[in-house]
């Protein structure tokens, strides 16, 4: 393990751009966001959780696909390249990066999405332990230790030091190359580390919804669940905006248009939200005509689709974005207490 | 996808000269859907239509974009070739090379880029264009001209003589106009009155004329075919049907220090009056805000007066609302007001007069019953000056920028009158230019200069000096001489700009016709269609589309006549087909389109949808083709795009736009 | 700096028009400006005239001419005139031209004192330090 | 609370009204969302609090659409989005029955994570009942107390009042709550130079996602399908690109609200990146009142919005270049 | 090199002329050999209200530079109203964009009657000008368009 003093952090992000792009939380207009490291950018460790998740490293929100240009009646296209310089995303938390591991189940399988496994191969994760988690959390639910994370490199944040610990080759490749910043840690640092850790799991314990129940949401739940009455009042606030998706690290639905450039066309991808009135829309018209749909499906895809096509893996990674950020105050929370509630009164 | 058929004319030189047509051809064939392109010396031709007809009949064109002049000129040309050859005639699109492009372009290869880009802007049009079925609206079968003039007479009795009922609206108690203020005309010096008199008798006797006079338009509605009017009979506090024309009235009305109008307020009048001798109707009316009764409640001298009990001071306005197919401005003008022009000392001295002034005191039935006198003193004037161009060519804010046209001839003529009648009476015209294009009209002038006498100088007056001893002294320059005159008069006469009637602004606006800066109504193309208005169904009769003499005025009118004829004589009009229309899909039912309709031609109404499924009752916007003229006003103000206008829908301009921008 | 004389036809003319804000293209040749000239006697080229002498270019002539001189300024054809072209401007910018020809020959503050009399305006000190200052 | 829940308990039971769209208490301190209650039983979940912020006017639209009438708790500013509603034939009046409910101003808890409070397990205070300034947050970092001023969202700071514009009747009492100059921030902006100006606004919208809460939110944005989802103008693109679509979304989203926009604020609390969304709004609205008149959408439900109606004097287009 | 740099430098810009003003006098310009530049090209619209500012924006997307809207003057609208909706609508229009940071110099309303050919091509020239003074517009292009 090694660490670094917060002041010689700016030094640290200097020497990762020099080779590579550095991505990490930005301030910008009060919200911080991942963003591209510059010498000026407020960069902001503090906030524990981004308004959206790193997951646009990966897997951006719009990115253009390949160029067609016209020359009088010839048509020329041009793919968009593959990413090949090397980048750093930092300061991920336990969830997101649980979440990128989701994200790898839906690109990496066959067929093998090109853009996100070179953008894969050539990402370097450091994640950060969360110091001070919040009611909205749930991540320990999913299984996932917000006290320790699992990612290339890991980082605590105690007070004025930051302690690094690489976890995979890439990891140990990054800390080579920054390695002349880096202090060696001793003994009383592993302690202190040891110390967060336990006082992290402690917090998370007092959490309002770490203690969540998941039963019977699994892959095999699709009729129970599908056909619930639940669902007639649940969906009922919902403001079919895609603020849920948006901030999700999980959600990986996208949309491919063209944009027409006056010579020649772009096509892109961009991020779409199931929430949409026009999410999946075809020539013949649309396969979910009404919200109540299109709510359940985002519910049902995170807590049995994905889970019956992915090993029993939730596509939800308990972030708690989705509390935070919904404008009706709906959540997954909200659905899986509302069937526990139901289960009740039935039982 | 359209096949689309690209036709550039050379227009002879006029945009081959300037734009490479072949260029154009060859970058054409480079936009999608074009599959057919070429150029020819003149696409308007017989020869260059059967082109477009062939293309379109071997081809299977399903759209045509013909580069040439604007559409103003050629669209309806080259949209019924395309029906000829069975294209639905709103699949061509124009694209503007001539006006827009050509003709103010010097460098060629600039402007043949742009004649490109222009091109492919009608292309992405047309590839969006759809077959379009002009619908059909009926017509009612009754003129209205707005105006009693000479003007206005003659068109109502063109009109009505071909068989339809028409409606004339003067605003004075009668009609007659400014011609009827005249003394003598020009070249031929008959009288006025003699000649228009019996044409205001004929017009008033005419079965299918009806004439509301001391009236106004109050409000125009509806379109080409079905104009809706409300006309307000403003109260004459006469009973028109009781009055025998007596004139015991006026006589006996104590009221009598009221500046005459028709007299041009040379002399005064009573508070009840019949304008002048001739007037039609021969029915007084009482001037309410003169009338003692009216501003005290005391008198009533005219009804103890009347024998036939036909006054009336209870009486209302009234407004009468009728239906037209045709309307004809025929409003005339006066002639400007000279508080401005000090220098020539119209306000200070009473012996300073406008020509129409003078044509009131050289009538018999005028303030001196014809005999010429100084206003001041009563005195025949021994020396007359006529300024010409007082108000006319000025490029100042003080007068008019064009000429009057009528000055020169009328100043001639009272020139010659006033030596034939007073040769012992000196004549100076001071003028600029003598303008005498006419029929014998230059002959007149010179039977003035030559056999009168007349004294012509060439150069403006400078300035007319008021001397205590009641004459003029008037500055001028005589060009020709090079010297300066200062000459004494007992009389300037000044030639003043005329302008068109005040209210022709407010009607315009009502009648949704466009005007120029001088308040002249706008032509619907200068040379070709001079008595039309660009807005269908208005037609323009006299003075008020441009400075006019009587015998051009009574042509414009008979042209006007035979315009709107032409238009009652239909029994149904093709309706434009670019009208709005609603998505029932998208609509909102929030009523906002139907807030700026201006025809009224939106409504709402209860529909059965199926939106992708979901079936429900939703209140909709429907377009009443028949009303819709389409202007989009509609379409913006939808925020779901639901409401789009055909022929120019929201995704053609977008286009368009983006032809342009590309 | 200038490289014209007003001998310099092409050149006088334009910085006439420039100084003036004058077209006289605009002129419609009516003679209302010499109508109504105080001067008019006086002048051997007179204010009309003044007008085509500007637009045949024939600035010798106009700098030679009794006239310049005997302009008032009064600007009676400046307010007359119908066409927007003002002759009294053409004369006093023609008038600039000379004066700035002429070099060295300015008023100079100094000797105003000197010349004033208790009859002359103010106003038309003032107009005339407007004018004829360097 | 408890006043309104007994009410509306009557009005179920005497069946003037089917159902109450309300808010059903969260699970967290500061999570109520919109439900509806069909029975008596059910209201004991409803609660009514300073976190109850959204605008419920703008669910009577799929309300009106249902069986009989439905009670909707309405706060003073949300009957302006209602009158609008009426206005553009969207809502039925006659399937609404109004209870105005008292307003002392509604609660952000961004505002609160702002200050650095996090871990919140207990909130006191933001009761319409509670006769207190603060609000006592207990979390698990220990306990806060802030002022319930400093907690409020930014459209109560610039209350438009709290008198209801349209309802049945009134339960619980208003308070006033303007305490900043409503044009104020639209005019700092306007004041800056027009780099400054778009430097400001290019930052703000970069942080935009598309996500659409603000167009949804809005109850002016009512249309059954947004230009930016349908093909009608060729602008459907969902991209969030920095240098156009936004901006283009944006402009027209507050030009398509113009006149009709009652300033209710939704889109700014609503918004999960904190754009304030509003000052779009705002400017119109200034605008609007500057050049045709002070005009409050929503203030009745007849009037025509300015946008559908003019003067023969309205000012020139050219005037927004000459004021400079 | 600057003024190289500025003849290098070719507006792209819309007008949107009404059928029954404008275009006739862009029309009338032309008959009248009326220069202005040809970076100016026309779209025929049937009234100024049919102007959507999707419209406008949407060329400023596209890379225009201007954008000019020709209508009839108050008053003399071929539909009575339509002019009117457009003020209202171009005023709000223009100050948002202004608000925003755009060049308020970039857009612009101007009446023009079918008669005032002259008035056009003033107009249109000083149009141009102006936006060249703007130089390009950068803040409201979509770079996707550029390449």
């Amino acid at each position: 393990m090694y660490k670094i003093k917060k002041e010689n952090l700016k030094a640290l992000f200097q020497m990762i751009s020099e080779k590579q792009d550095l991505i990490l939380p930005v301030k910008k207009a009060e919200q911080t966001n991942f963003a591209l490291w510059t010498e000026d950018a407020d960069v902001d460790l503090t906030t524990l959780k981004t308004v959206k998740s790193g997951k646009d490293a990966f897997f951006p929100q719009s990115e253009t696909l390949y160029t067609c240009v016209r020359d009088g009646k010839k048509l020329s296209v041009e793919p968009e390249a593959l990413r090949e310089h090397p980048f750093v995303v930092f300061g991920m938390k336990a969830c997101d990066v649980k979440g990128v591991e989701v994200l790898d189940k839906v690109f990496l399988s066959d067929p093998v999405d090109t853009f996100y496994a070179a953008r894969r191969e050539h990402g370097t994760i450091v994640a950060m332990a969360c110091h001070e988690p919040e009611e909205s959390c749930f991540c320990k639910v999913f299984g996932t230790d917000a006290a320790d994370p699992v990612a290339d490199v890991a980082v605590w944040m105690i007070g004025e030091e930051l302690f690094w610990k690489a976890v995979t080759e890439k990891g140990n490749a990054l800390t080579e190359s920054v390695k002349e910043l880096l202090q060696d840690a001793d003994a009383a640092d592993e302690e202190a580390v040891s110390k967060e850790k336990e006082a992290i799991r402690t917090i998370i314990e007092k959490l309002p919804y770490t203690h969540l129940s998941l039963e019977g949401w699994d892959g095999n739940a699709t009729e129970e669940k599908f056909n619930s009455p639940v669902w007639n009042e649940l969906y009922k606030p919902c403001l079919a905006c895609g603020t849920c998706t948006f901030v999700c690290p999980t959600c990986q639905c996208y949309d491919i248009k063209d944009y027409d450039t006056g010579h020649g066309v772009k096509r892109y991808r961009c991020w779409d939200s199931c929430m949409y009135s026009d999410f999946t829309l075809m020539a013949g018209g649309n396969n979910r005509t009404t919200q109540l749909q299109r709510f359940r499906q985002r519910f049902m895809h995170k807590l049995v689709y994905f889970p019956a096509n992915n090993d029993g893996m939730y596509s939800c990674v308990g972030c708690g974005r989705c509390v935070e950020k919904c404008p009706e105050a709906l959540n997954i929370v909200k659905v899986i207490k509302a069937f526990e509630k139901q289960g009740g009164e039935k039982a | 996808m359209q096949r689309i058929g690209v036709f550039v004319c050379h227009c002879g030189t006029n945009i081959a000269a300037t734009v490479d047509v072949k260029k154009v051809v060859e970058m054409a064939k480079m936009e999608p859907g074009v599959v057919h392109a070429e150029d020819y010396q003149y696409m308007c031709s017989e020869a260059g239509q059967s082109k477009i007809i062939n293309a379109i009949k071997e081809k299977h064109l399903t759209g045509v974009v013909v580069c040439s002049c604007s559409p103003r000129m050629h669209e309806a040309t080259f949209r019924k070739a395309a029906e000829k050859a069975g294209l639905n005639p709103y699949m061509v699109e124009i694209a503007n090379i001539r006006e827009h492009c050509s003709w103010i372009h010097k460098d060629m290869e600039e402007a043949t880029k742009k004649a490109v880009i222009l091109a492919r802007a009608a292309i992405a049009k047309v590839n969006l264009d759809a077959p379009l079925q002009p619908g059909e609206s009926q017509v009612t079968k009754r003129a209205l001209v707005i105006g009693g003039g000479i003007a206005g007479i003659q068109s109502a009795l063109d009109i009505a003589d071909a068989g339809y009922e028409v409606d004339i609206v003067e605003k004075l108690p009668s009609i007659g106009g400014r011609m009827s203020q005249l003394d003598k005309t020009f070249p031929t010096l008959d009288c006025s009155a003699c000649i228009l008199t019996p044409k205001m008798v004929e017009a008033a006797a005419h079965e299918k004329i009806n004439i509301y006079t001391y009236s106004e338009v109050e409000k125009v509605s509806g379109f080409v075919g079905d104009f809706t009017v409300d006309i307000r009979k403003k109260a004459r506090s006469v009973d028109m049907s009781k009055c025998t024309g007596c004139g015991v009235c006026s006589q006996k009305c104590p009221s009598k220090k009221i500046p005459n109008e028709f007299n041009r307020g040379l002399n005064n009048r009573s508070a009840i009056y019949i304008p002048f001798a001739q007037a039609i109707p021969n029915v007084p009316v009482i001037d309410r805000e003169n009338c003692i009764k009216f501003k005290t409640g005391k008198c009533g001298a005219c009804a103890k007066n009347c024998a036939a009990g036909a006054i009336d001071y209870e009486q209302q306005d009234e407004i009468v609302t009728k239906k037209y197919g045709a309307i004809v401005v025929a409003t005339g003008f006066d002639v400007i007001k000279l508080d401005q022009y000090d220098e020539y000392a119209y306000s200070q001295s009473k012996d300073v007069i406008t020509s129409l002034e003078l044509e009131r005191l050289m009538n018999a039935a005028g303030p001196t019953k014809g005999h010429l006198e100084r206003l001041s003193d009563g005195k025949a004037p021994k020396n007359i000056v006529f300024v010409q161009c007082v108000g006319s060519r000025c490029s100042d804010n003080r007068g008019k920028s064009y000429c009057s046209k009528i000055c020169c001839m009328y100043t001639a003529k009272h020139a010659m009158l006033i030596r034939d009648k007073y040769p012992d009476t000196n004549v100076t015209v001071f003028y600029i230019d003598v303008r005498t294009p006419g029929k014998n009209f230059d002959e007149f002038y010179r039977r003035a200069v030559e056999e009168y006498g007349v004294n012509y100088i060439k150069g403006q007056v400078g300035k007319v000096i008021p001397q205590p001893d009641g004459t003029l002294m008037v500055q001028a320059s005589d060009l020709l001489d090079n010297k300066q005159i200062l000459m004494e008069a007992d009389m300037v006469v000044l030639a003043a700009a005329i302008e068109p009637n005040k209210d022709v602004r407010k009607i315009a606006t009502m009648l949704t016709a466009s005007i120029d800066t001088n308040n002249f109504l706008t032509e619907a193309h200068a040379k070709l269609r001079p008595v039309e208005s660009p807005t269908a169904g208005i037609f323009l009769s006299g003075v008020c589309q441009g400075p006019k003499d009587i015998p051009e005025t009574v042509a414009q009118a008979g042209a006007a006549a035979v315009k709107a004829i032409g238009l009652l004589a239909k029994d149904k009009l093709t309706t434009n087909p670019c009208t709005a229309k609603a998505d029932p899909l998208a609509c909102n039912g929030c009523s906002q389109c139907m807030n700026v309709c201006p025809y009224g031609a939106i409504s709402y109404e209860d529909v059965q949808v199926n939106d992708h499924g979901v079936r429900e009752t939703r209140r909709v916007a429907v377009v009443n083709n028949a009303l819709c003229q389409g202007c989009g006003a509609c379409t913006v103000t939808c925020p779901s795009g639901a409401m789009d206008l055909q022929g120019f829908s929201n995704r053609q301009i977008i286009a368009e736009v983006d032809a342009i921008c590309r | 700096m200038s490289a014209y004389t007003y001998g310099n036809t092409a050149n006088a003319a334009e910085r006439i028009k420039e100084i003036s804000g004058v077209n006289p293209l605009k002129c419609m040749k009516c003679g209302k400006c010499s109508a109504t000239c105080p001067a008019f006697n006086e002048m051997d080229i007179k204010p009309h005239q003044f007008v085509s002498y500007v637009q045949n270019g024939d600035i010798e002539a106009l700098a030679q001419s009794k006239s310049l001189w005997k302009c008032l300024s009064c600007f009676a054809c400046v307010e007359r005139c119908p066409r927007d072209v003002k002759p009294g401007k053409l004369i006093d910018a023609a008038r600039q031209i000379v004066i700035r020809e002429k070099g060295q020959n300015y008023l100079k503050a100094d000797e105003i004192p000197e010349l004033l009399d208790d009859e002359t305006p103010q106003q038309l000190l003032v107009s005339a330090f407007r004018r004829y200052r360097r | 609370m408890q006043e309104l829940i007994s009410r509306a308990k009557e009005l179920l039971a005497d069946n003037t009204v089917a159902r109450v769209l309300g808010w059903r208490a969260g699970d967290l301190p500061y999570n109520p969302e919109a439900a509806y209650f069909e029975t008596p039983e059910s209201l004991d979940e409803f609660v009514y609090d300073g976190f109850c912020g959204a605008n419920l006017s703008k669910m009577m639209i799929e309300a009106s659409k249902l069986e009989g009438k439905t009670l909707v708790c309405l706060k003073p500013c949300d009957t302006y989005s209602f009158n609008q509603l009426i206005k553009e034939h969207r809502v039925d009046r006659e399937k609404a029955y109004i209870i105005g409910v008292g307003c002392k101003g509604k609660l952000d808890v961004e505002k609160l994570r702002k200050m650095g409070i996090k871990g919140i397990q207990k909130i006191t205070g933001a009761k319409l009942t509670d006769d207190c300034e603060n609000l006592e947050i207990e979390t698990i970092y220990g306990s806060k107390t802030v002022s319930y001023k400093d907690a409020m969202l930014e459209r109560c700071h610039v209350c438009k009042g709290k008198e209801h514009m349209i309802y049945d009747e009134i339960i619980g009492e208003s308070k006033d709550t303007k305490d900043a100059d409503r044009f104020a921030e639209v005019e700092r902006i306007e004041a800056m130079s027009p780099k400054e100006r778009f430097e400001f606004f290019q930052k703000e919208l970069s942080k935009c996602i598309r996500c659409n809460a603000c167009r949804n939110a809005c109850p002016a944005c009512s249309c059954r399908r947004c230009v930016f989802d349908s093909t009608k103008f060729d602008s459907a693109q969902k991209a969030n690109v920095d240098d156009f679509e936004e901006k283009m979304f944006h402009i027209i989203r507050a030009f398509h609200v113009a006149g009709r926009c009652t300033d209710c604020g939704e889109c700014s609390r609503v918004c999960p990146q904190g754009i304030p969304l509003h000052l779009f709004n705002r400017k119109f609205i200034k605008d609007i009142d500057q050049f045709y008149g002070e005009y409050q959408a929503g203030a009745d439900a007849e009037s025509k919005g300015p946008l559908t109606s003019f003067t023969f004097e309205d000012v020139e287009p050219g005037i927004v270049a000459e004021r400079g | 090199m600057s003024i190289e740099a500025k003849e290098e430098f070719r507006p792209k810009i819309v007008a949107f002329c009404c059928n029954w003003c404008s275009y006739a006098g862009a029309d009338l310009a032309g008959s009248s050999r009326l220069v202005y530049p040809a970076d100016v090209k026309i779209i025929r619209v049937p009234c100024s209200c049919r102007v959507n500012p999707m419209f406008i924006l949407r060329a400023f997307e596209k890379g225009a530079d201007g954008v000019i809207l020709c209508g009839c003057h108050p008053g003399d609208c071929h539909y009575t109203t339509g002019n009117y909706y457009a003020r209202r609508r171009m005023t709000l229009l223009f100050s948002m964009l202004d608000f925003i940071g755009v060049e308020n110099g970039r857009t612009r309303v101007e009446w023009v009657s079918a008669a005032e050919g002259v008035k056009f091509s003033q107009t249109m020239n000083e149009f141009v000008e102006k936006i060249h003074s703007l130089g390009k517009n950068v803040r409201l292009e979509d770079i996707r368009c550029r390449n």
